[in-house]
């Protein structure tokens, strides 16, 4: 193992934890905004770091120039799936969650 | 690294599995199309990990797609299939 | 066990799924994805067959068959949810009649 | 070992999800079981060896199937909205116990002959190896859709249009009127509908040498149709009767033609010559992937653009 597999295994572990605990979130939360907010982790920063590690070994600019972009795509998809979801639950009335 | 790959892949399919949960529970339609929403990422992040385990650079081109086109089916369901009257009784 | 013989017994499991809740069920919609279903089992095993002989490639003429199955999967799928539209809207439901309903 | 029990996880979770689709009582909880089913089923293809297969369902299986029974789900309940009510209903008693049994004896069987068939096969690989620098194309997959079986091809975008036909003939129409799309969503349409465009014609060039080809590259041209209407976007009337026509037989003409002018000259339906293959798979293809497109637009709609407007 090199120094760059290292980083990129560091990486690669990391984006798996931001995954696990968006999965617990959609799982644990009480109501869809609080959902939503443990949805966009997963997407955002896990894939985020996913990506990162993988780019680390990736074998030309142009690799991992793709790798950015297929994160720059679920990033743009889902900042905006998220606001119309969330947007559309205010719309049909339902409350967010209080204790 | 090779173990390293497939093992994530194996992790995050069993996430996928776990997420399977909330479609089934739902309570309501919104809820089930989060958990498909982040099936679509899961999966795009799988693809990558195969693609750099089996040296194939054209899953890339897979992943992307994937990351294109499940935005599509959301829409659709913001759009079309979210029907009005939904239920209230979203906690649990 | 191959990975090959492995995927095409679980394509022939799906087949039997579908084909058993295309039977079952009236509502129309779950047959269609009954049908969907039944498809997907069938081009599972072809795919296997195709990896069968552990050659460095596959065989691309069970790909390309494939490829072709899945369009025309769609294509049929939306002809089928268009006519249940129309049968929904002409009759009310998307449920096929108890055969003991037309006695009545 | 750890790739072994990757193939069981994903045999499983399809099976799995195979079985929530078709026995949940909810209709829309099947239908997102069935777009997960789609997800599962392109990482099967991966697993098999298959990218182009997984390309191809990623597009569709995973992305435009799931539109379609969304949107169709909506019209349903538009129609009869009592729907999930009676959804639940299905054969019971003695039927019941007749078709399983039977269905149980069909999957022995079914799963007898796949066990018991020869591992050995030859399958048609090396023939097409041997024949691929004949074909103007290195893509084995392209090769074998639009050259060795190429009237394959051409019967399919035939179904495609005459489905298209079966559709508009019913002559449904879709009053439902929608709401402004928002600014988000608006941006969100306009800079994915180009991106979608640009990939769509990326996987038609690439398809001739690397993974992609007419189908892949049509389905993702209908996702950014499809988008575009869920957007909001409606087809120009002046478009809608003979401009709309000429698209959605673009490609099934030019294969016809190709086919007929192949016939007479060689004697053998879409036999090319090898200096003049890749130029003519390359245009069949573009005409191809943008009438596939356009159909599956269609298709997505139900009805003819103009008789919708009208309402």
């Amino acid at each position: 193992m090199t120094p760059s597999d290292y980083l990129s295994a560091a990486l690669l572990l990391a984006g798996g934890l931001f995954f696990l605990a968006g999965t617990v979130g959609l799982l644990r939360f009480p109501d869809i905004y609080s959902r939503l907010h443990a949805l966009t982790k997963a997407d955002n920063v896990g894939l985020g770091l996913t990506v990162a590690g993988l780019a680390v070994q990736a074998e030309s600019w142009a690799v991992a120039g793709k790798l950015l972009l297929i994160w720059a795509l679920v990033l743009l998809a889902g900042a905006s799936v998220s606001y119309l979801i969330a947007h559309g639950a205010l719309q049909r009335g339902m409350r967010p969650w209080k204790r | 690294m090779q173990n390293l790959y497939a093992s994530l892949a194996l992790f995050l399919l069993l996430n996928l599995g776990a997420g399977m949960w909330r479609v089934l529970r739902g309570p309501t339609a919104s809820d089930r199309m989060l958990a498909a929403q982040l099936f679509g990422t899961t999966a795009v992040a799988i693809l990558l990990l195969l693609a750099e385990a089996a040296g194939s650079a054209a899953l890339r081109d897979v992943a992307l797609v994937f990351a294109l086109l499940a935005t599509v089916t959301a829409v659709a369901f913001v759009r079309r299939a979210w029907l009005d009257p939904e239920d209230e009784n979203d906690t649990e | 066990m191959s990975a090959a013989l492995f995927y095409a017994l679980a394509g022939t499991g799906l087949f039997s799924i579908g084909l058993h809740a295309l039977l079952v069920h009236r509502h129309l919609l779950r047959k269609i994805l009954a049908i969907n279903v039944m498809g997907g089992g069938v081009f599972l095993v072809l795919a296997a067959m195709a990896t069968r002989n552990d050659a460095a490639l596959p065989d691309p003429v069970p790909h390309a068959m494939i490829i072709t199955g899945i369009v025309v999967a769609v294509a049929a799928t939306a002809l089928a949810l268009v006519l249940m539209l129309k049968l929904t809207t002409e009759a009310g439901h998307a449920v096929l009649p108890d055969g003991k309903d037309d006695n009545a | 070992m750890i790739s072994g029990m990757l193939d069981i996880v994903l045999a499983l979770a399809l099976m799995g999800l195979a079985w929530g689709a078709l026995a949940s009582a909810d209709l829309f909880k099947a239908i997102v079981l069935f777009i997960a089913f789609g997800l599962v089923m392109a990482l099967v293809w991966v697993r098999l060896n298959a990218p182009d297969i997984a390309l191809a369902e990623a597009a569709i299986g995973a992305g435009l199937t799931g539109a379609l029974l969304l949107a169709a789900y909506a019209k349903l309940h538009a129609a009869s909205p009592d729907t999930d009510v009676d959804n639940a209903s299905r054969v019971r008693g003695i039927p019941f116990i007749l078709i399983s049994v039977l269905t149980l004896l069909l999957t022995a069987a079914l799963g007898y002959a796949v066990w018991t068939l020869p591992s050995d096969g030859a399958g048609l690989g090396n023939d097409v190896a041997a024949n691929l620098d004949r074909s103007g194309v290195s893509n084995p997959v392209t090769a074998v859709l639009l050259n060795f079986r190429g009237y394959d091809t051409l019967l399919e975008v035939m179904v495609l249009l005459l489905a298209l036909l079966g559709a508009w003939s019913l002559g449904l129409s879709s009053p439902r009127r929608e709401a402004a799309p928002g600014l988000v969503l608006d941006t969100l349409s306009r800079l994915l509908v180009p991106l979608l465009i640009l990939v769509a014609a990326y996987l038609l060039w690439v398809g001739a040498h690397a993974l992609g080809g007419a189908f892949q590259a049509g389905a993702v041209l209908a996702a950014a149709g499809v988008l575009m209407l869920l957007a909001g976007w409606r087809l120009p009337a002046a478009l809608a009767a003979l401009p709309l026509r000429l698209v959605l037989v673009a490609g099934p003409a030019t294969f016809l033609l190709l086919a007929v002018i192949t016939l007479l000259l060689e004697g053998r339906l879409l036999q090319f010559y090898p200096q003049w293959a890749g130029r003519l798979i390359l245009f069949i293809e573009t005409t191809a992937t943008i009438s596939i497109g356009a159909t599956l637009i269609a298709l997505f709609l139900g009805a003819p653009p103009n008789r919708e407007d009208r309402q």
